[in-house]
């Protein structure tokens, strides 16, 4: 769930290196990410009892404050929100690029 | 261009679509045609009337009397519109109601009285509080027939000679569209207004700095 | 009229932004965040609690008996002035005695753009009222139905500044649209419930 | 994406695996599970019922179409809203109402309720809702005018069983002691159509207890597709196990709706306290398809369990307000959409308390 994708095979493999998983592309299906119907899926899902749609749609408005109010620094991008979202809204990744963009300020 | 300070009133500066001013009265007046064009008539009187007063009185006043005064010189005018209307016009002035008494503390007069008091020459002073005056009675105008076109099917004037004063629209009247003419449909008509002039100032900005640029 | 009856009316009824479309201008203004809302609905709840007793007495002591009463708007204007002072004033001793509570309702005193919904009411509750205590509980319903649509229009104005609304709408048009669908909904409250309700 | 050697691989951001629903999938489910009230009220109510569906989604398809595409620039069809908002506009309108009343309300309900917000999900009214609320207060004649079931001639019943209470709460008839009496007093003779439907209605009712299975079975005057509470209760338990609707807004609508209803609903009859008849005002008027699928739409319902719970308490509270003292006998849609405007502030309970670990 949280591994990074590699673009291609000559990527180094380093002794922390706990697995390597190789999906087909029916598992990795993607669907068109369609906008986000408030269903609160991501909020029961969130380990952490955070707001993930919140916290995402402040970040994509810039608004930062209101992002770190939401709980940004508590969220480990585990990916739970992201895998129940049926609008298919990719929030861990939103999370990161969050993360980067809150620190630039 | 400098467009002339009459016309830059009506749409370039439309004090009610651009700047919102005066806001408070204008929506609860606009479900009949003839109250918009009653409560325009008065601002214009009030505005030309204030204006010219207060342009002619500023230098007698102390600076800090100032507000005070014009507050009081455009109250005292509404009043004289006021018992006007109640004498030429009673069936309007009962349809305006509170709505006409309330342009004494109408934003867009006040704002317009200061601001003007402190230009030089008389006659441009009045020109352009016609035209803003004009540019609001136009605004107000055209919210005024969008609801009550829709919401009463009708356009109620003022009856004149054989004119029996409302011109029913054939098939509207039936069957109007009534929640338009109430308070949710004038917050609706006006939302829409705005979200049009503020797009086509957009469009004439952009315009501007493509000519420019 | 029963006590509750003249505050439902003048809280849900007769709203004073969602029915009478009065104080549009403050409204707007302030709908940018839930603290100017709630400040500026206490501001105008206080000024209209002190103001409708003084107008009415106004009204019905000295304008009434003196056959002045074509002078009605020009003394409104007057004593609403006179208080707005006051209560400027009050806001500076405020502001030293307990500074929170005048940050949350200092900063929309000298508005001078609430008058409009100051006068509006005062000239469409008094009137109907038969008394200065009446009249003191319908400015302060009156200012509490401007609080309510003060503070539920700033929350939605708040969630709409993270959605994707379009490029023309933004701002006050939708504030706009929003106060509407919300006076669609006031709708429910109207003379037949007020009616059945409280006789 | 670098050319990463032999072949190269699409990056994605993690997570890499999903559940697999879509916003889609959920619309149509609900879509789905609406069909059968549908076709039990184009049964009841006639071809006439059809026209009204068929022009309120078909105009709703169409609003979404063009003004999706002109201003929006985006093709948003696939999304199933449309289709669902048309269809529950449709069955919240009576059979009996000019065509045009479903064509002017579809658009409303798309083009100022959803779409000037930005489309699906930025909207925080009930589309369906608060265009049948501005529609009522358009049209009011036409929008109560209600046409008998299956009746013999196109007669025109009194009223619905609600319209019929709110007439006895305004001048009460003496010696009525709850409102299924006055259903079966009120019911109009004009008896049902013969044929092989009709009979089967009959034998139905008969099973069950004097009155309640006409309304269950929604055999009486009323909107097309609330008729039968019994069909919509059945399709929605589904939405309810595949959690496209959330259970907590039902439960407290019903839950609150049914506690005052049988708290203070035998007052205007004069039974006292805790006598009201709590399966009457279930099965009758909108409450059922307000409830289920319309309070609990997510987009305007609130997103944490204490936000929701409050928020069916609320809707069931006023409800029961607007159907015991309101002006129209039905509240269920003014209701909901004063709740919606409360969703913003409803969200912000609940709120994360700091970093508290979920057990």
């Amino acid at each position: 769930m949280m591994g990074s994708c590699q673009s291609g095979l000559e990527a180094p493999v380093s002794r922390e290196l706990a697995g390597l998983i190789a999906l087909s592309r029916s598992e990795v299906r993607r669907t068109a990410e369609t906008p986000c119907i408030g269903c609160g899926r991501c909020v029961s899902a969130c380990p952490w009892s955070l707001a993930p749609v919140e916290i995402y749609k402040a970040l994509e408005h810039r608004r930062f404050a209101e992002a770190e109010e939401a709980g940004l620094a508590e969220c480990t991008e585990c990916g739970c929100c992201a895998y129940v979202c049926p609008a298919r809204i990719p929030l861990a990744a939103g999370m990161r690029r969050g993360k980067s963009a809150a620190a630039r300020g | 261009m400098r467009e002339g300070a009459f016309f830059r009133g009506l749409a370039r500066e439309n004090p009610l679509l651009v700047y919102l001013l005066g806001l408070c009265p204008a929506l609860a007046v606009s479900d009949l045609v003839s109250k918009a064009l009653g409560l325009g008539a008065g601002v214009i009187l009030v505005l030309l009337a204030a204006v010219a007063a207060a342009r002619l009185l500023r230098p007698v006043i102390p600076e800090r009397l100032q507000p005070l005064v014009w507050l009081v010189l455009v109250a005292a005018l509404v009043s004289l519109v006021d018992l006007a209307m109640q004498a030429w016009l009673p069936a309007l002035r009962q349809q305006l109601g509170v709505y006409l008494q309330l342009l004494a503390v109408n934003c867009l007069i006040l704002g317009l009285v200061e601001r003007l008091a402190r230009r030089r020459s008389l006659s441009r002073c009045l020109r352009l509080a016609a035209g803003q005056g004009a540019g609001f009675t136009l605004a107000l105008l055209l919210i005024a027939l969008v609801r009550e076109v829709l919401g009463s099917g009708t356009i109620t004037l003022f009856p004149f000679g054989s004119f029996g004063g409302v011109i029913r629209i054939p098939g509207l009247s039936l069957h109007p569209a009534r929640a338009v003419s109430l308070a949710a449909g004038a917050l609706l008509v006006l939302g829409y207004l705005v979200a049009l002039a503020g797009r086509l100032k957009a469009g004439r900005r952009r315009a501007e700095q493509r000519s420019a640029g | 009229m029963s006590f509750v009856g003249i505050i439902f009316t003048a809280v849900f009824v007769n709203n004073v932004v969602l029915y009478q479309l009065l104080g549009l201008c403050p409204l707007f203004a302030a709908a940018g965040s839930r603290r100017s809302a709630l400040g500026l609905g206490l501001a105008v709840s206080l000024v209209l609690a002190l103001t409708a007793p003084a107008v009415w007495a106004l009204q019905h002591l000295v304008l009434v008996p003196l056959r002045l009463a074509y002078l009605q708007t020009l003394a409104f204007v007057l004593l609403i002035a006179g208080i707005f002072q006051l209560v400027r004033l009050a806001g500076l001793v405020l502001a030293r005695l307990a500074p929170a509570a005048h940050r949350a309702l200092g900063v929309h005193l000298p508005l001078a753009a609430v008058n409009c919904v100051v006068l509006g009411s005062c000239l469409l509750l008094v009137p109907g009222l038969s008394s200065a205590g009446r009249s003191a509980i319908a400015g302060l319903s009156a200012g509490a139905g401007f609080l309510i649509a003060s503070v539920v229009l700033a929350s939605i104005q708040a969630r709409l500044r993270s959605e994707w609304v379009p490029e023309a709408m933004r701002g006050l048009p939708i504030t706009l649209v929003s106060a509407a669908l919300m006076a669609l909904g006031f709708l429910a409250f109207d003379r037949v419930l007020l009616a059945k309700l409280f006789g | 994406m670098r050319s990463g050697g032999a072949f190269a691989l699409e990056q994605f951001p993690a997570p890499h695996l999903h559940e697999g629903t879509t916003t889609a999938g959920m619309m149509f489910s609900v879509v789905l599970c609406l069909l059968p009230a549908g076709l039990w009220g184009v049964l009841l109510f006639g071809p006439r019922a059809l026209y009204v569906l068929a022009v309120s989604v078909g105009t709703s398809l169409l609003t979404e179409l063009a003004v999706s595409g002109l201003f929006l620039r985006r093709f948003t069809l696939g999304d199933g809203s449309a289709l669902l908002t048309g269809l529950l506009l449709g069955y919240s309108l009576p059979p009996a109402v000019p065509l045009f009343i479903p064509a002017v309300a579809s658009f409303f309900a798309i083009a100022v309720i959803k779409l000037t917000f930005g489309g699906l999900g930025r909207n925080w009214m009930n589309p369906a809702l608060g265009a049948r609320v501005f529609v009522m207060f358009s049209w009011t004649g036409p929008m109560t005018r209600w046409a008998a079931p299956l009746a013999a001639a196109d007669a025109l019943s009194g009223a619905t069983p609600l319209g019929l209470v709110k007439e006895a709460l305004a001048h009460p008839v003496h010696g009525v002691r709850g409102p299924i009496e006055l259903l079966l007093a009120g019911l109009h003779p004009a008896g049902l159509k013969a044929g092989f439907f009709p009979d089967l209605l009959q034998r139905l009712g008969r099973l069950t207890p004097a009155g309640y299975g006409q309304l269950a079975l929604g055999t009486m005057a009323g909107c097309i597709g609330e008729g039968s509470a019994f069909l919509l209760a059945l399709g929605s338990v589904y939405l309810f196990v595949k959690k496209i609707i959330a259970w907590e807004i039902p439960a407290a609508y019903l839950g609150s709706f049914s506690l005052l209803a049988w708290a203070f609903g035998g007052l205007p009859f004069g039974t006292g306290l805790f006598r009201g008849d709590v399966a009457f005002h279930l099965l009758s008027g909108g409450l059922a398809l307000g409830a289920l699928y319309m309070a609990a739409d997510p987009v305007t319902s609130p997103l944490r369990r204490p936000g929701r719970i409050l928020f069916g308490l609320g809707c069931g509270g006023l409800t029961f307000l607007l159907r015991t003292w309101g002006s129209q006998p039905e509240g269920v849609a003014l209701a909901v959409i004063l709740m919606n405007m409360l969703v913003p502030l409803l969200n912000r309970i609940g709120a994360r308390p700091a970093a508290e670990v979920k057990k």
